[in-house]
């Protein structure tokens, strides 16, 4: 559909247009065309709904209670962090996009210091690098165990076992961000990276902390799959459920544990080492299923491999300086050099890149964040055809959306 | 991350540069898109951003659209293409499903127009919003409406 | 007692409709309670000493609210459906025995199939909310719960007629008799009984939308369900109805197939309230537990295994009946 | 037959974890719970161990705050009603804790020590102007208990075990940019 107001613009010469097959539902379908038993009925899923994850909205045609179109409509929670980006200095945009993905919020931080310190070429310090990668890990296991928990509260209602499993998992949130707290004085947005190394380093404790706390986490897991996996309706619900075609995953881009559920076997971590990743022995759980239970699989295990390399590398941190930089104290104390520079890191959703362009002020020229989330809800048009109602709210579940990241 | 050795054999039969990003025009980024995805495996699209430039003395107001490809696992290839503002630039997405919503946010943002996109609404912003605030021309500091 | 049936009738029904209301209030407390510890939490705890006087504060807050009735509504049928749905309610509990003897508000032959009857009639203002509120969620919860009453009647229905039959009445109170001294029907004769107890458990939580067969309110789903468009005190009226049909449904479960006022020591009504409120509170259990089937799921559940499996139980108990 | 066994070990779990401790934070009238030192809420502004203001108006936080919203007026130099010597003063100073997103930049690039955050609960108010916190509110939150992290200590924790700066800025020297990006994509065109 032609929008009016470009239509006056110019059409490039365009080249012979290769044709493809599509083997999966066509997003552009007109409802009209489908032939339903009775009357259609549209039905918006959302902007307030409680299981959109979010302020989201999907709009539904539903055949009686089978979705035959779905058109998903992000923007909801569009707080212009791009522009932002432009207008605040280097040193300024990590505490900002800590609010991205809020539930990831430091390896945000990661991301965009990343981005940065590759415009430059700064090489943060190796006790910095390790912290950087001890983070990461810990923040992972909280924001799989946030996904857990509201991925049963789909399934199981904010009023029945799925609240159960969902407190359950906040119970052990609630943990780690207390380790978090020790280290950083924050529980959540912490401001914990600057470009060139960490503003905080960790205090007496610390170690010791984290070991209690993720040791409990790993002997409770078997809980979670007991509440869960083993249990019959949860497989009743999940097996075959939001089947992800690989082809169609990375042509949309899709990453992260979505794909590695389709059977592909790529983790930036491992194949792009950043950080200290290169030094961490490190086991990327992979499923060819595709569907929301080898979803689920997929995330568990990559949850207790976190766990594991959280309590290998915690005692192993070098000594050494924290920053490579001098600490800020102006907002220019940072200035990019001409360039551009992309750097993607492993979020618990998937890629999580930063495109910064930089024309050698103190603030980015443009500033992009390639959310992995913005990507797998665009998985949605191809998955939400032909499904129950039902379903839909566990597909979307399973794609562990964050929405403050889609839209940014 | 350099340009693969394979791509670089085929870009400059192409009479392309390997670099980061691949300089391509207008013409040719469908052909270049297609080659990448379709003979050499480049199938997972990462990306497509677009950064707005000002008229200068010797350039006119552009923007510049970049995509990013990777062969997975290790393998990644962005290309970028030059928009004079006005004009229009072909979609990948005919090539890349995932092409769709990509273009629609910078269409939204920045205000690239891409031809052939089967569905070019504003995705971010509302509707009947005015502007590209990403453009370095959007002014934003109005507190009221038209907000520029 | 009292001699005149219309005025022993009142008396008894106001005592019972009012005790009744309360428990159910109180139960609100409980479950609150109940989950929160299940969950490693405290539960209310603000409103009077361990939070007691929280469904007073509830009850406050729900007069409080603004009476809103939705302007596309259908307001007739959208206004009647909340009391509607708490009288079918309340009208089964008119024939339940609470004691040996004439502790019944009104002693109908046919006790049991009218408890069952006038509890299944709540699919009729469940099904008005539904329709009435000009909401496709809630159009969607009306229609599940229609589809989830024609199905879950039927083996409720089954289960229900083997302590019938068992039994050798059609009477309440009658059943309860035949149970006396421990000869309680979920245990003995041995397989049948147990199995229709389990039955009878299983159709009572889809009875009163209850984990996992809660389609109809299904809020991940359908935000409420039928209450999506209700507020204050219409709404309070469904949850009411709702938390007061999963009491009905424990009391009833105690009285078919664990002996009612039977136990150890003196008979009495106490003994009927343990085993009604320990059925609840594993209802609860149940529901803070488990997960939801989807609506197609959980109808080839019941009929592609409940149904069969309550027929075998009907034939079993007949023939133990017959030859035993 | 195995729903219900399945159906079973859920019930297990949550059987179990009704005899577990509770996780609850007891709510702050009830003692709340202990908090670490680095943890931060609120602002303060101190007075330094001369018993001056130790706020100089030099705007630095204000520079900084990635949210705008801290507004200092400066004082102009005066001698300093305890020492006599002279030093900066800040007439003004406003934090509009409405949309403060607690970086703690502020407290890092303060060179006087003089805007410390809170380790105590923050308190809600009923109107958005008690967010906002005032010069006066500011100083009056000074007894409270404070958080571990100072201008000078944050700095100090950063710079631990760094090289000292050689006369140029060391760190920006080492990182030789080894493959120069081109300035712009169209550059190459």
């Amino acid at each position: 559909m032609a929008v009016a107001h470009h239509e006056g613009a110019a059409v490039a010469p365009v080249g012979p247009v290769p044709t493809v097959v599509r083997p999966w539902p066509d997003p552009y379908l007109d409802p009209e065309t489908h032939e339903a038993e009775g009357d259609l009925m549209v039905m918006n899923l959302g902007p307030q709904h409680p299981s959109t994850h979010g302020v989201f909205r999907v709009k539904l045609w539903l055949d009686g209670e089978v979705c035959i179109k779905a058109v998903p409509y992000p923007g909801y929670l569009h707080r212009g962090v791009e522009k932002l980006c432009e207008k605040l200095s280097y040193v300024q945009i990590p505490p900002i996009v800590d609010k991205n993905d809020y539930v990831s919020p430091f390896i945000n931080e990661l991301a965009v210091c990343m981005a940065f310190e590759a415009l430059n070429a700064v090489e943060p310090p190796r006790r910095s690098q390790y912290l950087r990668t001890l983070g990461a890990e810990m923040q992972r296991v909280a924001s799989h165990l946030l996904w857990l928990g509201t991925f049963g509260m789909d399934m199981g209602g904010a009023l029945g076992g799925g609240a159960s499993v969902f407190m359950h998992c906040f119970r052990e949130r609630e943990t780690i961000l207390d380790c978090y707290e020790l280290w950083t004085g924050s529980r959540f947005h912490y401001n914990t990276l600057t470009v060139g190394g960490n503003r905080h380093d960790v205090p007496a404790g610390f170690a010791e902390l984290v070991k209690r706390t993720y040791r409990a986490i790993r002997d409770r897991a078997h809980e979670y799959d007991a509440m869960l996996v083993d249990n019959a309706i949860f497989r009743a619900r999940t097996v075959g459920v939001g089947r992800v075609d690989a082809q169609l995953a990375m042509e949309l881009g899709v990453s992260g544990p979505i794909l590695r559920a389709s059977g592909v076997d790529w983790d930036l971590r491992r194949d792009q080492p950043y950080a200290a990743y290169g030094e961490v022995q490190l086991n990327v759980p992979v499923r060819s299923g595709g569907d929301c239970l080898a979803r689920y699989e997929v995330r568990m295990a990559e949850l207790l491999e976190s766990i594991r390399i959280v309590l290998d590398l915690v005692d192993g941190i070098p000594e050494g300086p924290i920053a490579a930089l001098k600490p800020v104290k102006l907002p220019g104390a940072f200035k990019g050099k001409a360039g551009q520079a992309y750097v993607a890191v492993e979020s618990p959703r998937g890629e999580l890149g930063t495109w910064v362009i930089a024309d050698g002020s103190d603030k980015p020229y443009r500033c992009k964040i390639r959310p992995p989330s913005y990507h797998a809800m665009s998985l949605l048009p191809y998955l939400a055809p032909g499904s129950n109602l039902s379903d839909i709210i566990v597909t979307l579940g399973s794609l562990d959306p964050i929405l403050g990241e889609v839209d940014r | 991350m350099p340009v693969p050795d394979d791509v670089a054999a085929k870009l400059e039969a192409m009479g392309l540069a390997p670099a980061d990003p691949v300089a391509v025009d207008r013409q040719g980024v469908l052909a270049l898109a297609a080659l990448l995805k379709n003979e050499l495996g480049f199938t997972y699209l990462s990306y497509c951003a677009a950064a707005h430039r000002p008229a200068s003395e010797s350039e006119p107001d552009r923007t510049v659209v970049e995509y990013r490809v990777r062969r997975l696992p290790r393998d990644e290839v962005a290309f970028a293409v030059v928009v004079p503002t006005g004009e229009s630039t072909p979609s990948l997405c005919a090539l890349y499903a995932g092409a769709d919503w990509q273009e629609r946010e910078q269409y939204d943002l920045v205000g690239t127009v891409f031809a052939g996109h089967p569905d070019l609404r504003r995705i971010m912003l509302p509707e009947d919003w005015e502007g590209h605030p990403l453009r370095r021309d959007y002014a934003i500091d109005t507190r009221h409406h038209p907000w520029r | 007692m009292i001699e005149n049936p219309w005025v022993w009738g009142a008396v008894s029904g106001l005592v019972v409709v009012n005790v009744f209301m309360g428990v159910a209030a109180w139960s609100i407390w409980f479950e609150r309670k109940f989950a929160g510890r299940m969950q490693n939490r405290p539960g209310p705890t603000q409103v009077g000493p361990f939070g007691l006087l929280q469904p007073v504060a509830d009850l406050l807050k729900l007069l409080q609210k603004e009476d809103i009735t939705p302007k596309n509504a259908d307001a007739v049928l959208f206004n009647i459906a909340p009391p509607l749905g708490l009288l079918t309610v309340l009208g089964g509990m008119a024939v339940f025995p609470w004691g040996p003897g004439a502790w019944v508000p009104a002693d109908l032959d046919v006790g049991i199939l009218f408890t069952l009857s006038i509890a299944s009639l709540m699919t009729i203002p469940v099904w008005m909310a539904g329709w009435a509120s000009n909401n496709k969620y809630a159009l969607i919860g009306g229609m599940r719960a229609a589809a989830q009453a024609v199905s879950f009647e039927v083996p409720l229905l089954l289960s229900a007629l083997v302590p019938i039959i068992l039994g050798g009445s059609f009477k309440l109170g009658d059943i309860v008799a035949a149970q006396a001294d421990g000869a309680w029907f979920a245990l003995w004769p041995p397989g049948p009984g147990a199995v229709a107890f389990l039955l009878f458990l299983l159709c009572s939580l889809a009875e009163a939308n209850r984990i996992p067969f809660d389609i109809p309110e299904a809020e991940s789903e359908l935000v409420a369900g039928i209450t999506t468009e209700y507020i204050g005190m219409k709404f309070g009226l469904f949850y009411l109805a709702e938390y007061m049909h999963t009491l009905i449904g424990s009391f009833l479960g105690a009285a078919l197939f664990l002996g009612g006022w039977d136990g150890p020591g003196p008979d009495g009504v106490h003994w009927l309230v343990a085993k009604g409120l320990g059925l609840f509170a594993l209802i609860f259990w149940i529901r803070w537990s488990l997960l939801r089937y989807r609506a197609d799921q959980f109808m080839s559940v019941c009929w592609k295994i409940l149904v069969p499996v309550a027929l075998c139980t009907v034939s079993a108990a007949a023939v133990w009946k017959v030859y035993a | 037959m195995n729903a219900l066994l399945t159906a079973w070990a859920a019930l297990r779990v949550t059987g179990l974890n009704l005899f577990r401790a509770m996780n609850t934070e007891p709510l702050p009238w009830h003692g709340g719970r202990a908090r670490p030192e680095r943890f931060r809420t609120s602002f303060a502004l101190v007075h330094n161990e001369d018993g001056d203001e130790a706020c100089i108006g030099c705007k630095m936080c204000e520079k900084i705050c990635p949210s705008q919203i801290i507004t200092v007026v400066p004082g102009g130099r005066a001698p300093s009603p305890n020492t006599g010597k002279p030093r900066g003063t800040a007439k003004d100073f406003v934090l509009d804790m409405n949309a403060c997103i607690h970086c703690e930049l502020c407290v890092q690039v303060c060179p006087e020590d003089a805007i410390l955050m809170l380790r105590v609960p923050e308190t809600p108010g009923y109107t958005r102007e008690d967010l906002v916190l005032t010069m006066d509110k500011l100083y009056k939150n000074e007894p409270l208990e404070k958080s571990w992290g100072t201008g000078a200590r944050l700095v100090g924790m950063q710079e631990a075990g760094q090289p000292k700066p050689a006369p140029k800025p060391a760190p920006a020297a080492k990182a030789a940019p080894s493959e120069a990006a081109p300035p712009s994509p169209e550059a190459g065109s």
